[in-house]
């Protein structure tokens, strides 16, 4: 039985697509998940993907984690279900309160696009364990506020727990700590600003974001996705 | 209510165009019938200027299913595969308001290609402003690109490719035109009022008193200190609802719903009310009170045209008009039953019971004054194009290089266009940087190629020449990276056309673009024409913007301009001439001198060039055209692009062969072993070609002089960077 | 002597606000009910330089039309703190 | 019954504020010397139906804290209109 992966849908995100064409390219089954249900169907993994929820006025994410669907996304990862957030998934994870921290305009004060060199902080998860520690990933970024930030003591907590995961090579937004991606206490879910489905194949310039997103397919069924 | 004379004035009809109403009515026309006929009779809805010279274009071909006079155009680009491809002009509102007249344009273009039931999926971004040296300027470079920005990305369309150009014609006319190709998803829709009893929805934003004679005033009318006035007509763009529209358009053309789709753009709801009705042969009844608003009071010729954004009109047979409002409802957007298509050929608008407008669709769509304004070509062209080219020699050929490679026109858009999205749908296999962006169609492996160029200097000096240029060049850069030239869109932005001189030039461009465009195969399948690009009497350069679409087979390599691999030979195809000069990229940096006459185009070396391309595509590992700056600054590009240097080979080539704008040539580089074979297939395409030099090394080694590769990404990347990032955003 | 200003810069009435009317028409789904004519704008807050409070007021103002707001579309108001 | 509220969002003390750095870096070109601290925030006014002031204020305050500000980074302040 192949692994269910139930893409939520927003009124405003725009990367669904991508995630479902790359989720299926890996050999997932993929079901796409209006923000307005209340239930999520049976899936192992859930995604939130880019986009612009609610156009992100008032805040990127702050409308979004009201959505009801959140509160079945809050049951799935409770119940040890795997959640990846993804961009503008990841600000509304944030804004959730599912990860810690809050996501801040680029320093720049300008939208990039751009190409980014990752490094892996933490391998031992289930969103990198085809990764190696220190290993660098090449996965492009596309977003206004990816500039993550939290307070000093949640900092050094999330260090000692290893739930740093991604760190940028060359921090392109301010970011804190150039911290790029990080997970939860408990490893269920997983943020990042980079988007990983951008980068599954060759002819787009790296296959690294299948690292990622392959290793959380490996974590629930060992078999698909290589 | 009658209507006092001096109204249609300030409406911007002529007295003329009054009587032509009075005549059409039989009566005076009613406040809101008048207001009707003055957005739909101005020059930005009726091409009143225009109509008969663009009548001349070739639009026909086997390939093209919908040519002009639709929302876009629509190509074939392989069996059973449609795109759409239109380009638009915002020049006017970008302006009076950057951020929000760059983002409004962007919406209305992406509205005209959801019209024909196509998903938008690319963006290009042809941009003109003034010299980067004023404060002003710069403010609206900013504001434009971070409009275009926002709105592009927050509606999911990548921007790939397009523009940017500085230039003092453009100091108080920048130029913002945006070209959209979409893809054709399920069914093709065209934006006609069909069957008597159907119903009129419309869908979308509220309808308020905001931009009220926007577009189609202000775009009609040249600037001047009143233009402040018209401020309070500026749009503000909303990039969310935007993206709602297309995605619940889209769901229920694909549930078959629909009958029939338009835009609601310049003219409000009087356009496609008129438009779609003239188009079926049939009238509508429309109910103002039914039109949702967003501030009290409005009277009915305010809600008429009123340009709104973010809205389109449906036509939808009684029977599935529930579903139509059900699904709006869940994508979370206004829809309302405003009308119904009738049998009589008139537009009806009653509101509150009375009847305020009653006009033949016809007369408002199709009858507006159409004029042959008079041309003359002025007797300074004589004078322009005997004056000195800029042609001499400059004291220093590495310090001439060096600053060609910095100037804004030629150096690195990075600046630009990471500021935008350009991956969104996975099908960006060559994105902004290189000649032309390709496209894989969502869901297939159907690529298309996309570019567009205007040489708005080449065409001061000699509109049909700079037309047939700018054609050239964009069918080169589609050619360079393995795609088949098929089409193309236009925008024509122009000054005043009530000069005999603008109007003389705008019939050399479009004869220009005629024998182009009949030379290459390339059909126009539409565009889009912006007068009135005149401030204070002084006008633009005649600016033709033509946005190129081509189609590639998927076996075919995807050519970037980077050069690849150390050892690599570099061939030179085509002819220099060292005196094609005038209106070139060196005599404006260096010499400062816009005189002369273009480069004159070969049709048939063009077509050699491009024949070349396609034949060798699989021999050659990289293609760069040479446009401005000629050979060197297109050595410089591949070299930066690829990071790795190069060698020429013959040292004492003369400063005019490195910075000639010829047409109709390109680099291409290949393994020393295949030389001979690309060498062969030039001679068989019957092209020139000549092995110049070797890829390699880390510096740019010119033979005359010679430049390190780090200094030369310094140069190229550094220069927009370091003058734009001081301004706000 | 140094003052410290407050502006508040809000888009013209008549000029949409897309921002606004989103927020608005999401309340409710969001649980908050009973909520109107939402206007989102800017609050920029300076401190500057000047003799006194008539003249800070100017400059700040000046500021306003100059760089803190967009005349276009904006309207602002001033008010220093003492 | 209805009152008017103003909510200021700002980013919190010790926030790093770069747009308010960027107009501070603007201004002197543009003639404005003497200025600094400048902070940018949101300005939010909106309707709410309420028995009273007080109950108009306590509900606003809960919105503050639950959507128009993030916690994290914001600090707000809630003003009734009369
Ligand atoms: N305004 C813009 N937006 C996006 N990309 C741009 C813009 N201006 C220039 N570019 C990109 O920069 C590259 C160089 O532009 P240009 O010099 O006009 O190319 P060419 O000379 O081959 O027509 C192209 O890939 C173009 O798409
Ligand atoms: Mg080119």
């Amino acid at each position: 039985m192949t692994t269910q992966v139930g893409i939520v849908v927003f009124p405003g995100s725009n990367c669904e697509q991508d995630c479902e064409k790359v989720f299926r390219d890996l050999g997932a089954e993929p079901v796409m998940v209006w923000h307005a249900d209340e239930t999520l169907p049976d899936v192992d993994i859930v995604v939130l993907p880019g986009g612009f929820a609610h156009g992100d006025y008032l805040r990127t994410g702050a409308l979004a984690r009201f959505s009801p669907i959140m509160a079945a996304v809050q049951t799935h990862s409770r119940a040890g279900g795997l959640t990846i957030g993804i961009c503008n998934g990841f600000q509304v994870l944030c804004e959730a309160g599912m990860l810690p921290g809050a996501l801040r305009k680029n320093a720049g004060l300008k939208f990039l696009c751009k190409w980014v060199d990752l490094e892996v902080a933490n391998p031992d998860t289930p969103f990198t364990a085809r990764t190696s520690s220190g290993q660098r990933l090449r996965i492009p970024i596309n977003h206004f506020e990816g500039n993550w930030y939290c307070e000093t003591d949640v900092l050094r907590e999330l260090h000692g727990n290893g739930q740093i995961v991604l760190r940028y090579a060359d921090n392109p937004n301010g970011s804190l700590d150039s911290v790029a991606g990080i997970a939860n206490r408990d490893f269920t879910v997983f943020g990042l600003m980079p988007h990983p489905e951008r980068a599954c194949e060759a002819i787009l310039g790296s296959e690294d974001g299948r690292l990622i997103l392959g290793s959380m397919l490996d974590h629930v069924s060992p078999k698909v996705g290589v | 209510m009658t209507v006092t004379t001096s109204l249609h004035r300030e409406l911007g009809l002529t007295d003329d165009e009054y009587d032509q109403i009075t005549a059409r009515l039989g009566r005076d026309p009613s406040y809101t019938e008048l207001a009707m006929f003055s957005v739909m009779w101005s020059e930005h809805c009726s091409y009143k200027s225009s109509r008969v010279h663009l009548k001349k274009l070739p639009t026909e071909g086997a390939h093209i299913l919908v040519g002009p006079g639709e929302g876009a155009g629509i190509i074939e680009v392989a069996p059973g595969v449609a795109v759409a491809w239109k380009a638009e002009s915002h020049n006017h509102p970008s302006f009076v308001e950057p951020f929000n007249g760059a983002a409004t344009g962007v919406g209305g273009i992406v509205r005209d290609i959801l019209s024909m039931g196509a998903r938008p999926i690319a963006l290009l971004d042809p941009l003109r402003f003034g010299p980067l040296d004023d404060q002003r300027t710069r403010y609206l470079v900013d504001g434009v690109v971070h409009g275009i920005s926002s709105y592009g990305n927050s509606i999911g369309v990548p921007t790939v490719g397009g523009e940017a150009v500085f230039e003092e014609c453009y100091a108080e006319n920048n130029l913002v035109n945006v070209a959209c190709l979409g893809v054709i998803e399920d069914r093709l829709m065209h934006g006609r009022a069909e069957g008597p009893g159907n119903l009129a929805i419309l869908i979308g934003s509220s309808t308020g008193r905001d931009g009220i004679g926007g577009a189609s005033v202000l775009a009609s009318a040249e600037f001047d200190e009143t233009s402040s006035e018209k401020r309070p007509s500026v749009q503000v763009g909303d990039p969310f609802a935007e993206k709602l529209l297309i995605e619940a358009c889209l769901e229920m053309i694909s549930a078959g719903l629909v009958v029939g789709l338009q835009d609601l753009g310049a003219g409000g709801i009087s356009c496609p009310t008129s438009e779609m009705t003239s188009k079926a042969g049939t009238g509508m009844r429309v109910d103002l009170d039914k039109v949702h608003r967003r501030e009290p009071g409005m009277e009915p010729f305010e809600v008429m045209i009123s340009e709104s954004q973010e809205r389109m009109l449906a036509v939808v047979e009684p029977g599935r008009a529930q579903e139509v409002l059900a699904l709006c409802a869940r994508w979370g957007i206004d829809a309302n039953v405003i009308g119904e298509v009738v049998a009589s050929d008139r537009v009806e608008i009653v509101s509150e019971g009375t009847v305020v407008a009653d006009v033949p669709a016809h007369a408002l769509a199709e009858e507006g004054p159409v004029y042959d304004r008079p041309l003359a070509r002025p007797p300074w062209i004589d004078e322009l194009q005997a004056a000195p080219n800029g042609a001499a020699e400059p004291a220093s050929l590495d310090q001439a290089f060096g600053a060609l490679l910095s100037s804004p026109n030629i150096a690195s858009k990075r600046w630009i266009w990471e500021q935008y999205d350009h991956m969104i749908f996975l099908g960006t296999l060559l994105g902004p940087g290189g000649d032309a962006a390709v496209i894989r169609l969502p869901g297939t492996e159907v690529r298309v190629a996309i570019t567009a160029d205007g040489p708005g200097r080449y065409c001061y000096l000699d509109p049909y020449e700079g037309a047939r240029l700018a054609v050239a060049e964009a069918a080169r850069n589609v050619a360079c990276v393995g795609a088949t030239p098929l089409a193309i869109t236009n925008c024509l932005n122009f000054g005043n056309p009530e000069k005999e001189e603008v109007m003389w030039q705008f019939s050399e461009v479009i004869r220009g673009m005629k024998d182009a465009c009949t030379a290459l195969g390339t059909p126009v399948t539409g565009g889009n024409v912006s007068f009135y690009n005149e401030t204070k009497g002084r006008a633009i350069y005649p600016t033709p913007v033509i946005g190129m679409l081509g189609s590639m087979p998927g076996s075919a390599r995807v050519q970037g301009s980077a050069f690849r691999a150390e050892g690599e030979a570099i061939v030179l195809l085509g002819t220099t001439d060292p005196s094609d000069l005038g209106g070139s990229e060196f005599a404006k940096i260096v010499h400062n001198t816009v005189g002369g006459t273009p480069p004159h185009l070969d049709m048939q070396a063009e077509k050699a060039l491009i024949a070349f391309l396609a034949d060798a595509n699989h021999l050659i590992t990289s293609a760069h055209d040479l446009s401005a700056g000629g050979l060197a600054i297109s050595l410089a590009e591949s070299a930066i692009t690829g990071s790795i240097g190069f060698e020429l080979e013959d040292a004492g080539r003369d400063y005019r062969a490195l910075f000639s704008e010829s047409p109709s040539r390109a680099i291409v580089t290949c393994s020393r072993a295949d030389v001979t074979e690309v060498i062969g297939a030039a001679q068989r395409a019957g092209t020139v070609a000549e092995v110049i030099g070797t890829v390699g090394g880390g510096s740019l080694e010119f033979g005359s002089f010679s430049l390190s590769l780090a200094s030369a990404v310094d140069a190229f990347e550094g220069s927009l960077p370091n003058t734009l990032s001081s301004s706000i955003g | 002597m140094s003052f410290i200003a407050n502006v508040n810069v809000m888009l013209k009435e008549g000029i949409a606000d897309p921002q606004g009317q989103t927020i608005e028409r999401a309340l409710p789904a969001l649980g908050f009910s009973g909520v109107g004519d939402v206007r989102v704008g800017k609050r920029i807050r300076l401190a500057v330089d000047a003799a006194d409070e008539n003249e800070a007021r100017e400059r700040v103002e000046q500021m306003c039309e100059r760089l803190l707001s967009n005349p276009v579309i904006e309207s602002f108001e001033v008010t220093l703190e003492s």
